[in-house]
């Protein structure tokens, strides 16, 4: 599909598509090593996520007020307004604050506290679709609250877990595409390069939309197998 | 054994216990009655506090439950519980779900604990099934391996709330014999029940429930042949 | 009535030339109370009417100007594009009608920058699709150790330069000029004199596309002729 | 939360604070101007994403090899590549081949399609979320599949699917912050105008957040709402 | 009245029906009784075809279900089916429960429609019910309900897939009454149950299943005082 859109684009542009195409084969390794950052910012940036998530998906379920309050505002704010508008204001506003920042550790952090949010949800609605009676069982042993949790149900709660978050996963790599507005080196801002030097934009942006697709879907292919091999025990 | 004064109980508007009295002696076998929605899991979940009550004094063995001071996760090892669906933990083999709780909370090291499992194991009957996750176990299996699991923390009290109703009905007797078992070892049991042969034959008492209060209670013989409440009448006629 | 439907037929009789362009580069092109002002705009308006044609602007992302071109959605697009070598491979352009030349700016407090030499080995910031994008990745060639941040818009790489992102900031002289003019509390100041003066800008026009590109020609020397490109310049600069 | 963050912003942007404010007062129209085209192209592209993913959601169920095929191939895609590239590839490639497109529909059309793919997932894991005894039931009653989907598994799937839908509202309303890249005049477009010539990034993203914030919160709130009260029936 | 010959039913690898033969006689009430995962729901289930079958026939008045170009859908309308978790649309009352298949499927005007299902309703001790949701009724309410829904359809067979089972105790007495009643009035029906008494009061004729085949049928009382096959004696020492 996506190669007879560029083909038909192509046509439209009225470019000889040669010269396209010359873009595009120059380019190639140059866009490979872009979709290298995407996975390498997206991979760590959901690590951070998870980690986030983990305290405010705990946190929103949990019968501290504060605690609670906290974790529902951070989420709400980040899942309520623009990511582009989030990395913006952390770039130029938040983080200048507090160190000297660049755009590589910015878009981390900014795609890092986004994917929080989300994952909160994944995991605080994770946790509640653990059976009831897990969590009485274990109380009834004697466990605590915190025991229950670690041993009891968040192991189950990580099952049910993995698809919303290999969701999660694709959603963030394609959204890293934004911080091309900060001049972090990933595909979508190498594509924006080339384009502005060529001005060849159904090219560059059909391959950059191919090489975005198959990443997604490798993606996708795994998670599926990781599923399946974690649903079978 | 267990003392239970004046205990009260709603969720939201519903009342669900008005007042219930209720004494089990050490190694005594109370079994529980009543139609559904009476309030007799309530009673068992307040017994071990996995429902806080609203008023009134629950004592195992002394102890106050419902004193706030009181060191809840510490009592509920000495109470044992089996729950109608069984909740064994899925991610966890027969010898986890028996060792988990001895290891994680009391401390036990794992040899201990095992060898402590493989007992219990044997005493319900499935030795060979300890490196099974539960999803490979039929009902009645599940049902002792709850059991197992619940007597490893050595309680002094064993709580079950219809362990058998939701079993196929070939496997209701292999989960009462473990049941009759461990009364004859003299464990202190109160087993909410509608298996009316196992009441009479094990039971030293029983208790009729209705509507959030204790209407009626008594030797079996006398509670089954003779009951003397209109309630409890209706509610036999039905169920016998 | 039968005025307004004289009215209608003469609109409809004057031919109208759809141009894009991305109103984020003032001084050429901006926005104020919701009209499309600048250099550019004023040039190509005044264009329209030497040709006797009824000038619609529309903007939009920069990216997505090209394309517009492409399928006729616009006849023109005038945004401050530098005319260059491979951009020809794809549009065609008008007759340069600016000359506009980059200046480097940095923080006020910079006393370490002051030629182009002193560039090499720092960190620059350029806007996308500029000529001062274009010089910045030359002297990365030349210097590997300078880090280079091309931002979509010029508004990004000044905010980059203020929050000491970056140690310069390479431009179109007019658009720093105006930036530094306009916003009096900055913390930047240009240095240097103006180089690579052959950055010229170009209206784009779809590749091919001789009748329009001829017609913008000649409005844009007729206006240079008679003056009211001078105005316009004077208006601006 | 993003008033803390504008105060801290302001500072940051090292101009008269009072320039900043007078920047917003003075845009506030446009932008809640703006905010009603985000929201009308937003719920135009959800119903269209609704009709979409109805029949994307029932086709990948669907027992009929072609159309289950047709229906993932469209999920996939639309769910695999970044939405700016397809609004790029529709607005500039695929839709002037059918009609002489403008930035509006163009804009509901993409979003549309891009949201049916979303929605065709949720309609599908809704669908299957309905206790399978429910088809038992009414196929044993003599219905076929047809009749056995609309009066029972639909109406059903449909208190399931609200849920999510809202969240996918919400997604769609944040993502048509996209639109601004091909002149629509949605909120975000204004933002981009209004920062561009006045560089009060701060301020201008800042107030754009905000406005984001409360719309995305009203709409969750009234999902809130609509949940609760079909859930009492 | 219904024909089962020689039914071959496998999952994947799990063969579960290992040709089945059986018949039941207009007007007739066959009990089928069996351990859990015998395969007897499944044979139910081929019997109207909500599952398909690998081998074998099935007629049902002398029309082959099992034929290709039967149409299946004309057919179940003439088999009513109730389900051991009742299945009640939940998102409709009970009334329109009863006449939804009628209106949508027969074309049979609402007014009649509603006739009918109050009849029904009446038929069943519900009648005061009609316009209540199925989320306020207690499960016995819920199964009379679901057998009303089937009986709407005006069936020549009834099909009932343990009903019971999923009742509380005091509940399965209201259950079996209606459906001892629907026998009396002559309804052929075919009932998998665990109800050792319904089967041997109101059954003609005990099938026992076992690992995909009828292992021995007879008169309720021959199969219940004097199995013949060791494995019936096992399961019935097992139940009774
Ligand atoms: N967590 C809860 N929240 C609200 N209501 C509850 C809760 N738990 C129980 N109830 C209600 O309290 C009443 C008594 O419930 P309980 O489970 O104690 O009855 P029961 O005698 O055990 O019935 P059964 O035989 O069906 O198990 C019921 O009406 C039930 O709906
Ligand atoms: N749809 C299915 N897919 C795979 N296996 C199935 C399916 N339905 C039933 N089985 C398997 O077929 C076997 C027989 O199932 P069936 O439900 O017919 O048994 P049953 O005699 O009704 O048992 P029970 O008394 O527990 O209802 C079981 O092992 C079951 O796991
Ligand atoms: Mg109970
Ligand atoms: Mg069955």
């Amino acid at each position: 599909m996506p190669l007879v859109e560029i083909f038909g684009l192509g046509v439209i542009d009225n470019i000889t598509s040669q010269y396209g195409y010359k873009v595009i084969s120059n380019n190639l390794v140059y866009f490979l090593g872009g979709a290298g950052y995407t996975v390498f910012i997206t991979a760590l940036s959901l690590v951070m996520g998870m980690i986030l998530g983990l305290f405010a998906g705990l946190g929103k379920l949990s019968n501290k007020k504060i605690l609670c309050f906290l974790s529902t505002a951070y989420i709400d704010f980040f899942r309520g307004t623009p990511l582009f508008v989030q990395i913006f204001l952390l770039y130029f506003g938040i983080l200048p604050l507090f160190y000297d920042n660049d755009p590589v550790t910015s878009a981390i952090i900014a795609l890092g506290l986004n994917s929080g949010a989300y994952i909160g949800e994944i995991i605080r609605s994770g946790i509640q679709a653990v059976d009831h009676g897990q969590i009485e069982a274990a109380r009834s042993l004697g466990m605590n609250q915190r025991q229950a949790m670690t041993h009891v149900i968040l192991p189950q709660a990580f099952k049910i877990v993995i698809p919303p978050m290999i969701n999660e996963f694709i959603a963030l790599l394609k959204d890293s595409s934004l911080l091309s507005a900060i001049t972090v080196p990933e595909l979508m801002h190498r594509g924006d390069l080339v384009f502005a030097n060529t001005y060849q934009a159904t090219w560059v942006f059909g391959a950059i939309a191919v090489i975005y697709f198959i990443i997604t879907k490798i993606i996708s292919v795994i998670g599926d197998k990781v599923e399946r091999r974690l649903a079978t025990d | 054994m267990i003392q239970v004064i004046d205990v009260y109980k709603s969720f939201g508007q519903l009342q669900v216990l008005k007042g219930v009295n209720f004494q089990v002696a050490p190694r005594e076998v109370v079994c529980v009655i009543g139609p559904s929605g009476s309030g007799k899991s309530t009673l068992l979940r307040c017994i071990n506090q996995l429902e806080a009550t609203n008023s009134g004094q629950v004592y195992i063995d002394g102890e106050e439950l419902t004193h706030p001071k009181t060191d809840i996760n510490q009592i509920r090892q000495q109470v044992g519980m089996v729950f109608q669906l069984f909740n064994l933990f899925p991610h966890k083999t027969t010898l986890e779900n028996i060792t988990m709780a001895p290891i994680k909370i009391k401390g036990i090291n794992k040899a201990d604990a095992e060898k402590l499992a493989m007992e219990l194991l044997g005493k319900v009957g499935l030795t060979d099934k300890a490196h099974v996750y539960p999803g490979k176990l039929s009902g009645g299996q599940k049902q002792r391996v709850a059991i197992a699991r619940a007597l490893a923390m050595q309680p002094k009290v064993m709580l079950f709330d219809e362990p058998t109703s939701a079993l196929d009905p070939e496997m209701v007797g292999e989960v009462l014999a473990v049941m009759k078992n461990l009364a004859f070892e003299g464990m202190t049991m109160v087993v909410v029940t509608h298996e009316m042969g196992f009441a009479r034959e094990v039971g030293d008492r029983v208790v009729f429930m209705d509507e959030g209060i204790i209407v009626e209670e008594g030797l079996p013989q006398d509670i089954f042949d003779n009951p003397q409440n209109p309630r409890t009448q209706a509610f036999l006629s039905k169920v016998l | 009535a039968g005025q307004t439907g004289d009215q209608n037929q003469a609109q409809q009789q004057q031919k109208v030339l759809k141009i894009g362009t991305n109103a984020t580069f003032p001084p050429f092109e901006m926005q104020d109370n919701n009209e499309f002002t600048g250099f550019d705009m004023d040039l190509i308006r005044a264009i329209g009417e030497e040709q006797g044609y009824k000038v619609e602007i529309n903007h939009m992302d920069f990216k997505a100007l090209i394309p517009s071109l492409g399928n006729n959605k616009i006849d023109a697009a005038i945004a401050g594009m530098s005319i260059t070598e491979e951009r020809l491979e794809s549009v065609d352009f008008t007759d340069a009608y600016f000359n506009a030349g980059l200046i480097i700016a940095v923080a006020n407090s910079n006393e370490s920058i002051k030629t182009t030499e002193d560039l090499k080995g720092r960190k620059l910031a350029a806007q996308n699709g500029t000529i001062g994008a274009a010089y910045c990745v030359e002297v990365k060639k030349q210097d590997p150790k300078t880090e280079t941040r091309i931002f979509d818009d010029i508004g990004a790489a000044f905010m980059e330069l203020e929050k000491g992102g970056v140690d310069a900031v390479v431009n179109d002289h007019p658009v720093t000029a105006y930036y530094l003019k306009t916003t009096t509390s900055t913390k930047a100041k240009m240095v240097g004199d103006i180089f690579s003066a052959d950055d010229q800008y170009g209206i784009a026009v779809k590749k091919g596309n001789a009748e329009t590109l001829d017609m913008l020609n000649e409005g844009l020397n007729k206006i240079k002729a008679n003056g009211k490109y001078d105005e316009i310049y004077k208006k601006w600069f």
